[in-house]
C-alpha cells in the first residue's frame, strides 16, 4: 500500500500543490491577514523537498518528523510551529514503519490535529486549519470503519475538508491573525484551512491510482 | 513593486549584512544565524532578546545594544523567526543570568518563541518571557488571540534594558517589562499599504481618498476604512482610543512616542505630535518625553502610530537611563 | 494628496511647534519666526546656521544642538527661507564670535542667505558663508550656478559645528567647512516623487518601471530616468560617479552616508550600504564611520544618497567629536 | 495719467494675474525646477494686497519699495530676492513721486532689470526672467522714442516678452536651478520670465483705458 517510497511522493506532491497555490494562498491571507501565508508554506517545502532525499530510505516515522522538523525551522509564522508539529507528531507515531496500514493513516491524521491543537490552543471553529482537518479525519474515520474504499473515503474526506473551508466564510475568526478583524472577518475563507483542505487533496489524487 | 533591493528572497540577510557593516561597534551577526548580538557581550546579566519578523526596522537589531536588548532575531518579512534561530540567540547572548524573551502578541511569534524557550531550558538555560499587548485598536478579550504587540514594544525594551543593564535579577527585570506592558497603549492609522518583497504587491489596498482606522504593524486591516481626514481629527480619535484605555488623570506622567511606519515624511509625524501634546496638555497630563520617529515600521507604509506609557518613579527613571543602539540613545 | 496634515499653509508652523513640543530641551522657536536655535544659547562661540525650505526633516532643525549647529531657519516647503527670517536668527545665535552660514548651493538659497548677510553685517555681527555643493549629478561649471548641495551638508554642520565647539574662531571654523566641501561628494536616485503640501500633486510622475538617476532633493530631475535596476546595479552606477569624482586610493579614510528621502524603507537602506562598503572595500578604502537613515529628506519620496566624505587626521577627529542634536548624536 | 492710485491698481490686478496663473506657473516649474513658482509667487503677491491699503495714499516710490520689501520677505525661493529687488530699486528711483510720466515707466523697468541682473548675477540668454523683461524694455524704450503711444508701446512690448519666453524654450538654462537639468531644459519655457511677462500683459491691460 503506501510505503515510505509514496510517502515522499505524497510530500513531494504536496509541495507542488502549495507552489502552485503559493499567491491564492497569499492573496486568501492578504483579506484577513498579513499576506504571506502562501509564500511560508512554499519556502517551506521548498526546503522539504530539498531535505527529502537525506531521508527517502529511512521509515516513514523519521520521514515525517524530518518534514516536521524542516518547516519548523523554515516556515515561521503560525502555520510553522503548527504544521511542524503536526508532522512531528505524527511521525513519532510512525516510527520505524516502512509500510503504513489505513489505520495509521488515521493515526497519522489524528495525531497532527492532536498537535496543532496543543501548539495553536484552538478549537474547532476558530476559524483555522483545524476546521478543515478535524471534518476530513471524522469523515475519513467513518468511512473506513463503514467498510468504504481508501480511494472513497479520501474522496468524501476531501469533500468535507472543503465543506469546512467554506464553513469559515461564515464565522468569526478568534485565533490567529484574522482574529484582530472581529466581525469583519466575515465573508473570507481562512487561509490555513484552506493549504490543510489542499493536503487532502494531494491526499486523495495520490491514493487515486 | 518599486524596492531598492536585489532578490526578494535575499532581503533579510543583505540587510542584516549591510546593518552589520554600518554599525559593527554596535551589533554582530552569528553566523548563519539571522539573529545580531551585541559587538561586545556583556557577562553576568540578564540578557533580553526580542524580534520577529522583518520589516520593521530599526525593531529590533537597532536596539541592540547598551541599556536594551542583548540580541534580536530577524524573521522573514512580516513573518515570526523560526524556534532555532531564536534558541541560537538565546544561546548566544546568555551571560549566565537568565534570558528574558520580549514577544510581540501575534500567534505565530508566540509559539515560536515558545518552542525555542523549550529546547533552550532542555539545554539548562533559565528563560522567562514577556508578551506585549499594547494595540488599542483590536478589542482583546479571554477568548481570542488578544491585542496586538506594536510600537509600545520600544518602551518595554528601553526600560527592561535600563534594568537589566544594572544587574537587576530576571524575575526583577520580567516585572518590570510586565509593569511597562500594563501601562502602554498604542494606537495606529495608514495612508498607504506596504508591500512584503516576496509578495510583490502591496498586501491591502486604499483608494486615493481612504485612510485605514487601527492598522497594524503587518498591515492587518484594523477596526475601519474612512475618508482620509484632518491630522487633528485623526489624532482626536486615536487619542479618544488610547486614553479611553488608560487610567489616567491630571498630574500623572507619561512618555510618548509618535511613530512612522516607514513612509511617513517626519514632518507628519511632527504635526501629529503637535497635537497629541496639546490633548494631553490640556488633560493636564504631564509629558515626561517624547520620541518622534521611525521605530516600530511596516517597510514603507504611510502612516503613523501613538504610544502612550504610563510612567512611575521607577520606569521614569528606567526610561532615562543611558541607552546606546544604533536606534535609539539616551 | 495622502497627508497628514491639516491646512498646506500651515505646515511649517505646526511641524515646528511639534518639533519643540517634543524636544525642549533640544530646541526653541523664536516667536513670530520660523527659525530654531538652542534651548542653552552657548555664548563665546563662533555660531553656526542654516537652513532652507521645510520639506528635508530632520534638516536643519534637528541637528541644531550642542556640536552641530546653533540655528535653524525653516522656509516654505522646498523654497528657501527669506532674509529676514535668516537675519533674525543670526542675530539670535551671534556670541560675539562672530556667525557661520552654511548655505546650499540653490540660486534662493544663496540669496536670500546673502541679503541677510548684508543686513547682519550693517548691524556690526560678523557673517561669513560657505556654500556647499556636494551633488556630482550636475555638472557644475565656472558658466553654470554649479552643482546643488544636498546631505553631504550634514557633514559639514557637525564637522564645522564640531570645531565652533572648540572655540575656534570664525575663519578657522570657515576653513574647516571648506575642507569638508572640497571632500564631500553626493549622488542621489527616485523611485517615487514627492507632493508639496501647497501644491497637492507629485512634483513629477515616474512609471511603475522607472526610476530617476541623480535626483535633487527638492525632486529636480536628474540627469536620466532609466528602467528600475536591481540595488547593487544601482549602487554600481552611483559609486562610479562619485568615486570618478573623487580623488580616492587605497588606504584614504572616509565616512559614508547612506541617506533616505522620506519614504524608503531603512531596510533598503541596509541593503545599500551592504554593496556601498563592498565597493569602498574592494578599492581598499576604509570606512570610518557609517550613517544610515534618513538625514536630508525630500518629504515622502522613496529613494536615497549615497555620500562619501574623504577624512583626513582633523575632520575624522571632529566628526567623532561628541554631538548631541535632536537627530544626529555621537 | 498713472497716479499713485493707478500704480496700487496695477499692482492688484498683478496679484490677480499671478493667482489665476497660480497652477499654470508651478507647472511650468515643475517640468524643470522644483514645482513652485507660481506658490511663491501667489503667496508673496497675496501679502503684498493685504499690505497695500497701509501705503496706498503714500508716494509711488513708497508704495513701490513696500512691495518689494513684503516680496523679499514672503516669497523666498529665487524669485523673492529678484523680484523684491526689482521692486525695491524700482521704488527708490521713484521717491516721492505722486504721478509717472511715461519716462519714469521706462525708468521703473530699466532699474528692476537692473537689480535683478544684481542680485540674480545672471545675462540675458540664460533662461531667466531677464529674458522677457529685457527685451520688452528695450522694445518699449524704442516704441515710445519713435513716438507710439503708451498704449501701443506697452502693446509690442507685451509682444516682444511674449517672444522671450518663446525664446526660453529654445535655450539651455545656465542660471537657476533649471541649469541643473543641462540639455534637458530645452523644449520648457522658464517659469519666472512668464511670470514677468504676465506684469507686462497687465500693464498694457491696465493702460488701454
Ligand atoms: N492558534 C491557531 N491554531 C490553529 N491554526 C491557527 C492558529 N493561529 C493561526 N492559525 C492558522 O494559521 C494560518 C495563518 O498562517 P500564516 O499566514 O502562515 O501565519 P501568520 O499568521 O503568522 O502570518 C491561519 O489561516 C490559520 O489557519
Ligand atoms: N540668477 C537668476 N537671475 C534671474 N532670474 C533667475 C535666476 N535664478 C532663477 N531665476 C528665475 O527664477 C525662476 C524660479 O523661481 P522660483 O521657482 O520661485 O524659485 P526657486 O528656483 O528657488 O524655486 C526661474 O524660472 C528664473 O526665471
Ligand atoms: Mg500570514
Ligand atoms: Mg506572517
Ligand atoms: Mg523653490
Ligand atoms: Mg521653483
Amino acid at each position: 500500500m503506501i510505503n515510505n517510497e509514496k510517502v515522499v511522493l505524497i510530500i513531494q506532491k504536496i509541495a507542488e500543490k502549495i507552489h502552485e497555490n503559493r499567491q491564492f494562498l497569499t492573496d486568501l491571507d492578504a483579506a484577513i491577514g498579513d499576506g504571506d501565508h502562501g509564500i511560508n508554506l512554499d519556502r517551506g517545502f521548498q526546503a522539504v523537498v530539498e531535505k527529502l532525499p537525506t531521508v527517502k530510505d529511512k521509515d516513514i516515522g523519521t520521514i515525517l518528523k524530518t518534514v516536521g522538523m524542516t518547516l519548523v525551522s523554515t516556515v515561521g509564522g503560525a502555520s510553522g510551529p503548527l504544521y511542524g508539529t503536526a508532522f512531528m507528531k505524527a511521525g513519532a507515531a510512525m516510527n520505524g514503519k516502512m509500510e503504513l496500514e489505513t489505520s495509521d493513516l488515521l493515526t497519522i491524521i489524528d495525531e497532527a490535529a492532536k498537535g496543532i491543537k496543543m501548539r495553536g490552543k484552538a478549537e474547532r471553529g476558530e476559524k483555522t486549519m483545524l476546521d478543515a482537518i478535524e471534518p476530513a479525519y471524522e469523515v475519513l474515520r467513518r468511512e473506513l470503519e463503514k467498510g468504504s474504499t481508501l480511494k472513497d473515503a479520501l474522496d468524501e474526506a476531501e469533500n468535507a475538508a472543503k465543506e469546512g473551508v467554506e464553513y469559515t466564510k461564515t464565522i468569526i475568526a478568534t485565533k490567529g491573525r484574522a482574529s484582530y478583524l472581529g466581525e469583519r472577518s466575515i465573508g473570507h475563507q481562512d487561509p490555513g484551512a484552506t493549504s490543510s483542505m489542499m493536503i487532502f487533496t494531494v491526499l486523495k489524487e495520490s491514493c487515486e491510482d | 513593486m518599486k524596492k531598492l533591493i536585489n532578490k526578494p528572497e535575499n532581503v533579510e540577510k543583505e540587510m542584516l549584512q549591510g546593518i552589520v557593516k554600518a554599525h559593527g561597534e554596535y551589533v554582530k551577526k552569528l553566523p548563519d544565524f539571522n539573529v545580531l548580538v551585541r559587538a561586545n557581550k556583556k557577562e553576568n546579566k540578564v540578557a533580553l532578546v526580542s524580534g520577529g519578523g522583518s520589516g520593521h526596522e530599526p525593531a529590533h537589531g537597532g536596539f541592540v545594544g547598551e541599556g536594551m536588548l542583548d540580541g534580536a532575531v530577524a524573521g522573514a518579512v512580516f513573518t515570526s523567526p523560526t524556534p532555532d534561530q531564536v534558541f541560537e540567540a538565546i544561546k548566544a547572548v546568555d551571560g549566565g543570568q537568565g534570558v528574558l524573551l520580549i514577544i510581540k502578541n501575534y500567534t505565530g511569534d508566540v509559539m515560536n518563541f515558545e518552542m525555542a524557550a523549550e529546547m533552550a531550558e532542555m539545554e539548562g538555560i533559565k528563560v522567562e518571557k514577556v508578551v506585549v499587548n499594547d494595540d488599542v485598536a483590536v478589542e482583546g478579550s479571554l477568548y481570542t488571540t488578544g491585542r496586538r504587540g506594536v510600537a509600545g514594544t520600544v518602551f518595554v525594551h528601553k526600560i527592561a534594558g535600563a534594568l537589566a543593564e544594572k544587574g537587576a535579577s530576571l524575575e526583577e527585570v520580567k516585572t518590570v517589562a510586565e509593569k511597562v506592558i500594563a501601562n502602554v497603549r498604542t494606537m495606529g492609522m495608514a495612508l498607504t499599504p506596504c508591500t512584503v518583497p516576496a509578495a510583490g504587491k502591496p498586501g491591502f489596498e486604499l483608494s486615493e481618498q481612504e485612510m485605514e482606522m487601527g492598522i497594524g504593524i503587518h498591515g492587518e486591516p484594523g477596526t475601519h476604512r474612512q475618508a482620509i481626514a484632518l491630522a487633528d481629527e485623526i489624532v482626536d480619535h486615536m487619542m479618544g482610543k488610547i486614553l479611553g484605555d488608560m487610567d489616567l488623570k491630571a498630574n500623572d506622567e507619561v512618555a510618548v512616542m509618535i511613530n512612522g511606519f516607514g513612509g511617513t515624511p517626519l514632518m507628519e509625524l511632527y504635526i501629529v505630535n503637535n497635537h497629541v501634546n496639546d490633548v494631553l496638555t490640556e488633560k493636564g497630563i504631564k509629558i515626561h518625553k517624547t520620541f518622534v520617529g521611525n521605530y516600530m515600521t511596516s517597510i514603507e507604509m504611510a502612516g503613523c502610530s501613538v504610544t502612550v506609557l504610563k510612567l512611575d518613579d521607577e520606569t521614569k527613571e528606567l526610561l532615562d537611563a543611558r541607552a546606546n543602539t544604533i536606534a535609539f540613545r539616551v
